[in-house]
């Protein structure tokens, strides 16, 4: 099969939805221009028309109610925000309206609603271009929340959440948008709400978010090296999510490590650590164990910004740590490709 | 650019069944307000109540103006504009009981009346937050090329909301056929205009958008009316929103069905200015003046009375919702 | 001692900060009005002058923003919001700006910032005037977080709030402004980041957040009419949260019930059962459970939000499951008094 | 309502050392930046780059006209304005290269350039974010009677935002000594302000409001200078707010520090004719025109440029935060 890049795979997901079904338009700030959104959005404009692909006013806030006044009128809005920081000028529209109208209207009332923004990283993006709010948004009733990690899953996600009838969160970590891999041509949907066991493994079960996964691969294939044999399950869907799979890989490897791609204090590895706890209480043999972000607003040098992600060796360490095998060498390992890779300016 | 501005519409040519239907649909607002009023101490509808009394003429007016095929967002402040759309004082009162056979089983209550398939798609108790919803509903409607208009109906207070000022410049910049209707009554629960606002004149501002700008301060629902249908001709024809603001006063206390008349923000120089044009008499003395017969339209109104009776009991002997319910229309059932 | 209200309590440490340090001022839409924020910030205007005590164009992102500039110039702001909710519309300036605006400046610029908001409840508040948003809060680097739960503890947490260098989200349920208490008369500051035991047990921790802690206390002292002997913990601070005390007594106890007064899911009872499940591993003879709204938006009609809200009743018969007890007879026992209290409109 | 508009000001009465200073600072500003353009390639400052080059004028005139006690809000395209308002090249380079010697630490970076105590409140990556921060800090001036003023500077995009109609009702209405600087180079990443305004001329809706308003489209530093000082003495005098849209040309890419004149959201003509206004360039000219020796001139520009080397060199040789100062500074210390 041929191989397409993440970014690709979300672009094809759009021009096939659109094709489809003209009730779907695709806007935001700086969408229809010749950056296109990192790529994902190129095209679109020229082939649909500047009505249903278009750049808006610089305004967060209203820009999402609109989606919510289109989708009541039977529209089927992609709103697209290059950071999911700028998403914090929208808590009140996409919570307080957005999340419960379906729920204060009588229950029958088709919402579907894709927002779709990018997690910043790297080169210096700091405090304010590198947040993913994943638990504000699993937090709440009424929202479903996407987050896929390979590109089959990024088409397949996308055009199941905007074929849903429920607002969808659709959150993308910006390194993601550079892997490759096979991707089917035709249209296809990933149902919602399935978690993905990405590596098979009767040690240790890694339950990781968005790039997390990618790092918890990495690792798990470098344990395996060293005699370790990790699970590794992503669950793709954070709400409503499919806790079954962790469940039931929990009580087979009775460790479990989460690798949040956020803060950890209060944060959806909290919430999968505390249903784990909850649901494998004899199944575990030690407590769960959670990693993500330092309890740091993120620095800008990449001095600490180092210190402040978790990454493949963080996770290495916290698995021999649980495995109680002796420090491993890991001496001339690459564990930062990725970062490398990415050079400015944002 | 283009500014225009009636302070007196030309109501002549409002046809009499018109005139009789704006009567009707005032006198029913007016009358399911004083029945709440009434009942509300019987503690059977325990939702917050943000009073329309004294400001009906301006849901009535414009939601006649822009007909069943008309969009509306409703503020929190939501009776008249709710009642106004739908006429339908079973849902209403329903909803108010908290029960079944209201809008949403009682699940929104007060703040949150809607009927989406008629075109009420929704109230807020959120201040400005309707706003920015219009303009994406005046989107699918001029996508769809329907002829359809949005109204989205706010206080004066809302319009110091950021939601307001991005949303006056979306829809400007994007041409979208919405009106933007500021029920101005002076008001933010106990705080004036002048204490909030940066400027003299909040039309004066707007008239410096690519839109339409109407004001009214008659309180009379013809006038009204006549307004809207002008402004949603121009904004149809010309492609533009529309701005109206539209003077009114608040009869009750902010939220709640006392008289507050007493209250250190009030006057009661006002109060009086007010009510000798209140809007129900005003409309029921033109009829009159016009020539309609005492007796019909005191048949109507005893119509009125006994439809609003009759959704009082309707509401009353419905069930309330069953504790499973709680978990329903979290989502919507087809994925 | 006397005993004055919650409310009373509020205002007074208003009163004596104002009085004490000129650079404290009290803003916020409605605040110098005749009804004065449910009377807890009644004269103050009068007594201090309309420049410290203000009403605000309704105006929530930027007069939040403003907080963090009077702070940069040495002021001591505290910013009112008569509903939580409402806070959603400020949550730019809060997360992306005032969290992280020390760190960003050196770390030794002092934001004395409290944001006061009430969470509402009862007669029909529905789900845009309900949200208590907690872990909205606890999850960001930067803020602190106090939700007092007694009048005593209300005077002397604000009053160590307002006095503290760093931007604090002070919480309260407005049902507790009616409580009355002992609360000094003098000026006292009780300091951030203490947890309290309200009563001590044996048989259960139970670790509640807000309101929630006046249904455990009044499900503890049922409970031990049953014979069971309930610990109530109050964090008090919900970040930085001291932890200590709730260790230390599921060490004791082998049980723990979180009560949280917010959605479960994600929400800062997560947080707690995941800590307590790692922290006292080898301790807990039984999983973490936790209560909390239900996962559905905040319904308006009473029949469903009795079915919401967690209470004593839920507390109850989550312990007597715990405990392995028999179904306890109830009747005749009142679970509603505060909300009977209640009789809108607002 | 008071309306004022300067498209040239008086520069007349600008004293000789205050030409000179503007120069300095202009020279300064132009030439770091010149510099990060040339090692940007190394990367050693591993940090994104919202240029200010070409619109340094606004930054220099308005930062100099309100003096060393004024306060400063800036936007991400804050290295102009940093460097107006605390001329450190030492801190500015130790931030960008992440090193202890720079404002943070390293941990700001090119958007978070701030020196508190020296009235350079902050700079942020968030649009809009940082001019309600301006209100509460000219609050404060204002509550001290110290006679300070604050900028917040901007650009055309950030008017799109809520956050600027609030902040701008807010100051009008609080009658707050607060100048708003909108850096107008017409473009919001690639769009034209005629794609996201929803009226005709920015500066006409403002002049609605309780505010002074200034405009300016010379790209002349001493223009801008002389039109804020007047501004500053209204605003103090007269006790209200102060708006100034100041047409500027960004000469590189949104964000990097590359020339992107073949874009296709560029036009040659324009970057012809903002070009031939270099702010730097015009302010050299006039130097000269006025019998400023070409000799001091020179001297002053080696002394800088010799002054940024060893800012360069010293960030270099300073030290990366060690890893455990990722945790230093999320509280403050003193509780
Ligand atoms: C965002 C927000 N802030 C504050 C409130 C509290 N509040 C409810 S009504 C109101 C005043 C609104 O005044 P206006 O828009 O003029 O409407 P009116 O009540 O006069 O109809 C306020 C401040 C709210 N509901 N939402
Ligand atoms: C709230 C928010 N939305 C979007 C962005 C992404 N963004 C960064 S710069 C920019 C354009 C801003 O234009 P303008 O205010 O005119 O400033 P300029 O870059 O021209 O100086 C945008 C949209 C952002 N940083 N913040
Ligand atoms: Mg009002
Ligand atoms: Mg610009």
């Amino acid at each position: 099969m041929r191989k397409v890049s993440f970014a690709e795979a979300i672009r094809e997901a759009l021009f096939q939805e659109m094709e489809r079904d003209p009730s779907v338009f695709v806007y935001g700030i700086g969408v229809p221009d010749f950056k296109g959104i990192f790529g994902t959005t190129l095209g679109l404009a020229e082939q649909y028309g500047s009505a249903r692909c278009f750049d808006t006013p610089l305004s967060e806030e209203s820009m999402t109610g609109f989606a919510l006044g289109a989708a009541l009128k039977g529209m089927r809005p992609v709103h697209i925000h290059i950071r999911a920081d700028f998403l914090l000028l929208a808590m009140n529209q996409i919570v307080n309206m957005i999340s419960c109208h379906n729920y204060l209207t009588g229950g029958d009332t088709p919402l579907p609603i894709v927002i779709r923004a990018i997690i910043g990283r790297g080169w210096g993006q700091g405090s304010q271009h590198s947040k993913s709010l994943f638990s504000y948004f699993t937090h709440i009733p009424g929202l479903k929340v996407v987050t896929p990690t390979t590109p089959r899953d990024a088409k397949g996600l996308l055009i199941a959440s905007i074929r849903d009838n429920n607002p969808v969160v659709f959150l993308e970590h910006r390194w993601l948008h550079w892997i490759e891999d096979e991707v089917p041509e035709e249209p296809y949907a990933i149902p919602l709400s399935q978690s993905n066991v990405l590596r098979e493994g009767s040690d240790i079960t890694i339950v990781a978010t968005s790039w997390m996964n990618v790092e918890a691969m990495h690792a798990a294939q470098i344990l395996s090296t060293k005699g370790i044999d990790a699970e590794v399950i992503d669950p793709r869907t954070l709400a409503p999510m499919d806790m079954g799979p962790i469940t039931k890989s929990v009580r087979k490897t009775g460790r479990c490590l989460v690798v949040d791609y956020d803060w950890v204090n209060s944060g959806l590895s909290a919430e999968i650590a505390a249903d784990v706890s909850h649901s494998c209480f004899n199944d575990l043999t030690m407590p769960v164990e959670r990693v993500g972000f330092a309890h740091t607003p993120c620095p800008t040098v990449r001095a600490l910004e180092n210190h402040f992600y978790p990454n493949s060796e963080t996770i290495i360490r916290k698995v021999e740590q649980m495995m109680d095998k002796p420090h491993m060498d890991l001496s001339g390992i690459d564990f930062y490709s990725h970062e490398r890779r990415f050079r400015g300016p944002f | 650019m283009t500014q225009s501005s009636a302070r007196q519409a030309d109501t002549q040519a409002i046809p009499a069944e018109v005139s009789i239907a704006l009567y009707r649909t005032l006198y029913l607002t007016r009358r399911c307000e004083e029945m709440i009023v009434k009942i509300y101490p019987d503690d059977e509808m325990k939702t917050p109540m943000h009073m329309s009394m004294g400001q009906e003429a301006v849901s009535v007016g414009v939601c006649k103006a822009i007909g069943q095929d008309g969009d509306v967002l409703a503020s929190y402040r939501s009776h008249a504009t709710y009642l106004a759309k739908t006429e339908n004082s079973h849902a209403f009162f329903g909803e108010l009981h908290g029960r079944v056979n209201g809008t949403a089983n009682g699940k929104g209550g007060s703040m949150h009346l809607a009927d989406v398939e008629n075109g009420m798609l929704g109230s807020t108790g959120i201040v400005a937050a309707g706003i920015p919803v219009a303009l994406g509903a005046a989107y699918a409607n001029k996508q769809k090329q329907n002829g359809r208009v949005v109204a989205t109906f706010f206080g004066d207070g809302a319009t110091d909301e950021a939601a307001f000022w991005e949303s006056l410049n979306i829809a400007c910049s994007m041409k979208l056929p919405v009106l933007f209707v500021c029920e101005d009554n002076d008001l933010a629960v106990h705080t004036r205009k002048a204490e909030r606002q940066g400027f003299a004149s909040l039309t004066d501002v707007v008239r410096q958008y690519a839109c339409l700008v109407y004001e009214d301060d008659t309180n009379d629902v013809e006038s009204i009316y006549a307004l809207t249908r002008a402004a949603i001709n121009r904004v149809l024809t010309e492609g533009k929103p529309a701005f109206l603001n539209i003077r009114t006063y608040r009869y009750l206390e902010p939220c709640g069905t006392a008289m507050d008349t007493d209250a250190p923000y009030r006057s009661s120089e006002e109060d009086t200015f007010w009510k000798n044009r209140d809007c129900v008499s005003l409309q029921r003395e033109r009829l009159l003046a016009s020539g309609v017969q005492k007796d019909a339209i005191t048949e109507l109104e005893t119509t009125i009375d006994s439809s609003i009776e009759a959704s009082v009991s309707a509401a009353k002997s419905a069930a309330h919702p069953s504790p499973e319910m709680l978990y329903d229309g979290v989502f919507h059932e087809k994925g």
